[in-house]
Parts: structure tokens; C-alpha cells; sequence
């Protein structure tokens, strides 16, 4: 994944939502050329006990176009902010076993410093302002939609990059 | 509603669809704001009243600003706090 | 890789030398188990242009058993210090092409930022302290030792493990 | 020297090799400190100095302390600033 203008690298090859167990590795083969001198690869897994309630499963849903639109945006400003080589997420969606991977996040940089930096903060943003939910599946058949205390950003320079494309 | 009454075609998600008991609503529409439209669904569906509050909105594939005029027609999401990653 | 007691945790099945090529997959699969939230893998590479000298290719040497020693303290301690899940470093030595990986870290945890802080505390000190040097071999011919300004730390926690074995 | 003369062995690498010519040399040795032995070192080999005043010292297979006393006898190797990574 070379560099390029803001256009051409504002697009979806980078991101992807699948109903298939990620591919962590192909991922980070993917973000990786020689100009790089460090790549990190994030994956966020299922644990099987959250807040001290066994959880038997997670399921994800998302507003898929949206996710779609708004990872793109993150990755393109990640390159910019972070002048990575390469970047890219995965996010999986339905149903996700005990220690499956949610997601993977992977970026490589010239030097190590930008790839971790670029990695952490694409995870927070992710987060923060990508339209995909979980929910939590317990036991007893019980099921609990986590949401946090904050809308997601709809201001930022994501959006921005989006309404003008 | 008569089959003319302007509409925008509202999609939830997570708890607000769990809480609503639907994933898709018409919403009557004369126009107005994002802001306006979160008043006419609170209205319309009290009991996701503490989603509601803290929702985003979505217009078709990008997010909306709370000044933003939503026009009759609109492809509408409501985006509670999200939980993905 | 569980917890377990300082010192069984202090061993040298979490750090290994090697002059094949690197499977990060495998070192990434080794550190996590279900109770990981996060996992992060850091892979360094010889990058193809170093400082606008083209670099052929690296080669690595060590003190073997000093660096594996340093190496097995320095994995323990970040366990101790980070609460990780699991932990583990592979160091490439020998001739090393452009492109291909000459370290890879991992570490997993409850949550992410443990990982994302473990993964760059241990390249920090990796970096300072472990016995291995980098060679330069550039297309005329010459070679380089690369030696920064700063000896490695010989009176830190990690030496004070290894001194109470 | 004489062949019961004690000495240390001390085992180089990197650019401290490359710059005495060998990767390892028995140094006579009536014993003294880590910092004593970098001095001996550094006189039979003034070549290597730039490197050696900034390098650390191991016993076997750990760091030792610069005022730590090294036996004759010992395995030493010099751990020039290095590059790993």
C-alpha cells in the first residue's frame, strides 16, 4: 500500500467487515513493504469473562456503509497524521467465540514509534466513533447491548474528509 | 397518516431497535433539524428516551451535524454510543 | 502462558534466537489465550534505505547466552510489570535481507493498553540493554557496525533477577 | 608472558572486534574491578578506546557492576552500546 494523494488513499481496500475469522497475518503482510522499519498488528479478542459475568459469546452488528465510510477516513487520516507505509482494519461482525478476534489493526512505519502510535490511536477512535455494537451473550441465555456514555464524533476530521470526497 | 405525509425512513440499531421492538420506522417529516428529528422520535418512542440523548444520526453513508436540515425522504440512523472493536 | 511464580515465569521458553526466518503468526499464537482482551505484535524489519545510504542487507551477532539471559528477565518483568496474559521476543541473527524481520514482540493482556504498553516498553529496552549488534552492508562492499552512544543498563531490574537466580 | 601468569579471557564483539582484529584475547591479570580491567584492556588495544569507554562488561552470562571484582580466570566479554531490534 503505497503512498498517494489523500484521494487515492481514501478508499475501502484498506478496511473490510467480515462474517469469517480474521486473517490477522495476511493483514499485517498487507501494510508491510520494505520502506518499513516496524509494523504493529492489534487483535482485540472476545475474552471469556468480562466485569466478572462469563460471557459464552459476543455478537457485532454495524450500520455497514457507515463503518465502512468512517474506517476509510480513519485509515487515510492515520497515514497522514502518522506518514505510515501502510494501514489497515478488519472487523468482524455476527457471532464471535471465546477468544476469537473481534478486530485487527495493523500499521507500518519507517520507525517503530509512528507504527504503535498510529495503532493505538486508531483503536481509540475506532472506539470512539465507528457504528458497529456489540452485544454480550451470557449462560442463561440473556443478552445485553453495550453501549458507553458518548455519542460518537460526527465533527471530526472523518467526517469532514467525508462530505467532501 | 395519509399516503402523501411526508416521511424520512428512520433505521436503529443495538438497544434502540431492542428497546423500539423494530429496526426500521417511517417517521412523519415537515422538515426541520437533526435536533428536531431526535424530538420527534423521542416523542414518538419514550422508552428509548436514554439512547435517544445520547445518539448520533447518520444521513445515508455519512454522519449528520446536530444543525443539519434533514430533508423529507432522507435515508435517516440513529448511532447510540458504539461498542465495537 | 499462564502466571505463575517469579520464577517460573523466568525462563527461556518466551525468548528465543534464531537465524531462520521469523513466524510472528506462531509467536502472536503463543502469548494469547482466552483471557486476553488485546494483543499486540511488533515486527522490526531491515528497511531497504537507512539514513539515504542504501543498505543491502544487515546481519546480526550476539552474546548469545547473555542476550537470552537478558532477554528471559526482560520478558518476566514486563509479565510483572504490564499484568500480561503472555509475553514472548524472537531475535533474528545471522544475515538478514531487506524486508525480512529481524525481531518480532508480543505481548497480550486483560486490555489493550497493557499490551500496546508492554509491546514498546520491552523495544525500548531491548534496544539499551540486550547483547545483540547490528551490521551494515552496503552495495560497494564496505560494512558498518552500528554502536549508539549510550552502554547497555548492567544495574537495572533485570540484572538484579539474573544475580538471584 | 610467563605460563602461569593469571589471566582473564575476554571475549569481543561488533566493532570492538573489528577494531583489535580478534574476537577473543587472554589479558594477564593480578585482579581489580570491572573498571580496572577496562583500563588494561584499553592500553593494550588504544585502538578500540572510543568504544570501550562506553561499553559494559559481562561475567559469564550477566551484567557485571563496573566496581565489581573480576577473579582471574573469568570469562569476560565487552558489550559495546548496541543495536538489536
Amino acid at each position: 500500500m503505497p503512498h498517494g494523494t489523500l484521494e487515492t488513499r481514501l478508499n475501502h481496500q484498506d478496511v473490510a467487515l467480515t462474517r469469517e475469522p480474521i486473517d490477522a497475518k495476511a493483514l499485517l503482510s498487507a501494510v508491510t513493504d520494505v520502506t518499513a522499519g516496524g509494523s504493529v498488528l492489534f487483535v482485540g479478542s472476545t475474552r471469556s469473562q468480562t466485569a466478572g459475568a462469563m460471557t459464552t459469546c459476543l455478537t457485532y452488528e454495524a450500520h455497514e456503509p457507515l463503518a465502512r465510510a468512517v474506517l476509510a477516513a480513519l485509515v487515510a487520516e492515520a497515514r497522514e497524521r502518522f506518514a505510515l507505509v501502510g494501514c489497515g482494519v478488519v472487523h468482524r461482525l455476527g457471532e464471535v467465540a471465546a477468544g476469537e478476534a473481534s478486530i485487527a489493526v495493523a500499521a507500518s512505519a519507517p520507525h517503530r514509534k509512528e507504527a504503535f502510535a498510529a495503532t493505538e490511536w486508531l483503536m481509540d477512535r475506532i472506539k470512539r466513533d465507528v457504528p458497529i455494537w456489540k452485544c454480550e451473550h451470557s449462560p442463561d441465555g440473556s443478552r445485553t447491548w453495550v453501549h458507553g456514555d458518548m455519542p460518537p464524533n460526527t465533527s471530526g476530521r472523518a467526517a469532514e474528509v467525508m462530505t467532501h470526497p | 397518516m395519509r399516503d402523501d405525509t411526508p416521511t424520512v425512513r428512520v433505521t436503529m440499531f443495538a438497544g434502540v431497535a431492542e428497546a423500539v421492538g423494530t429496526r426500521s420506522v417511517d417517521v412523519p417529516w415537515n422538515g426541520g433539524t437533526v435536533v428536531d428529528l431526535r424530538t420527534a422520535i423521542t416523542t414518538m418512542f419514550p422508552v428509548a428516551e436514554p439512547l435517544l440523548s445520547r445518539s448520533a444520526f447518520a444521513l445515508g453513508d455519512r454522519y449528520a451535524a446536530a444543525d443539519e436540515r434533514v430533508p423529507a425522504g432522507a435515508d435517516v440512523a440513529i448511532i447510540p454510543p458504539v461498542s465495537g472493536g
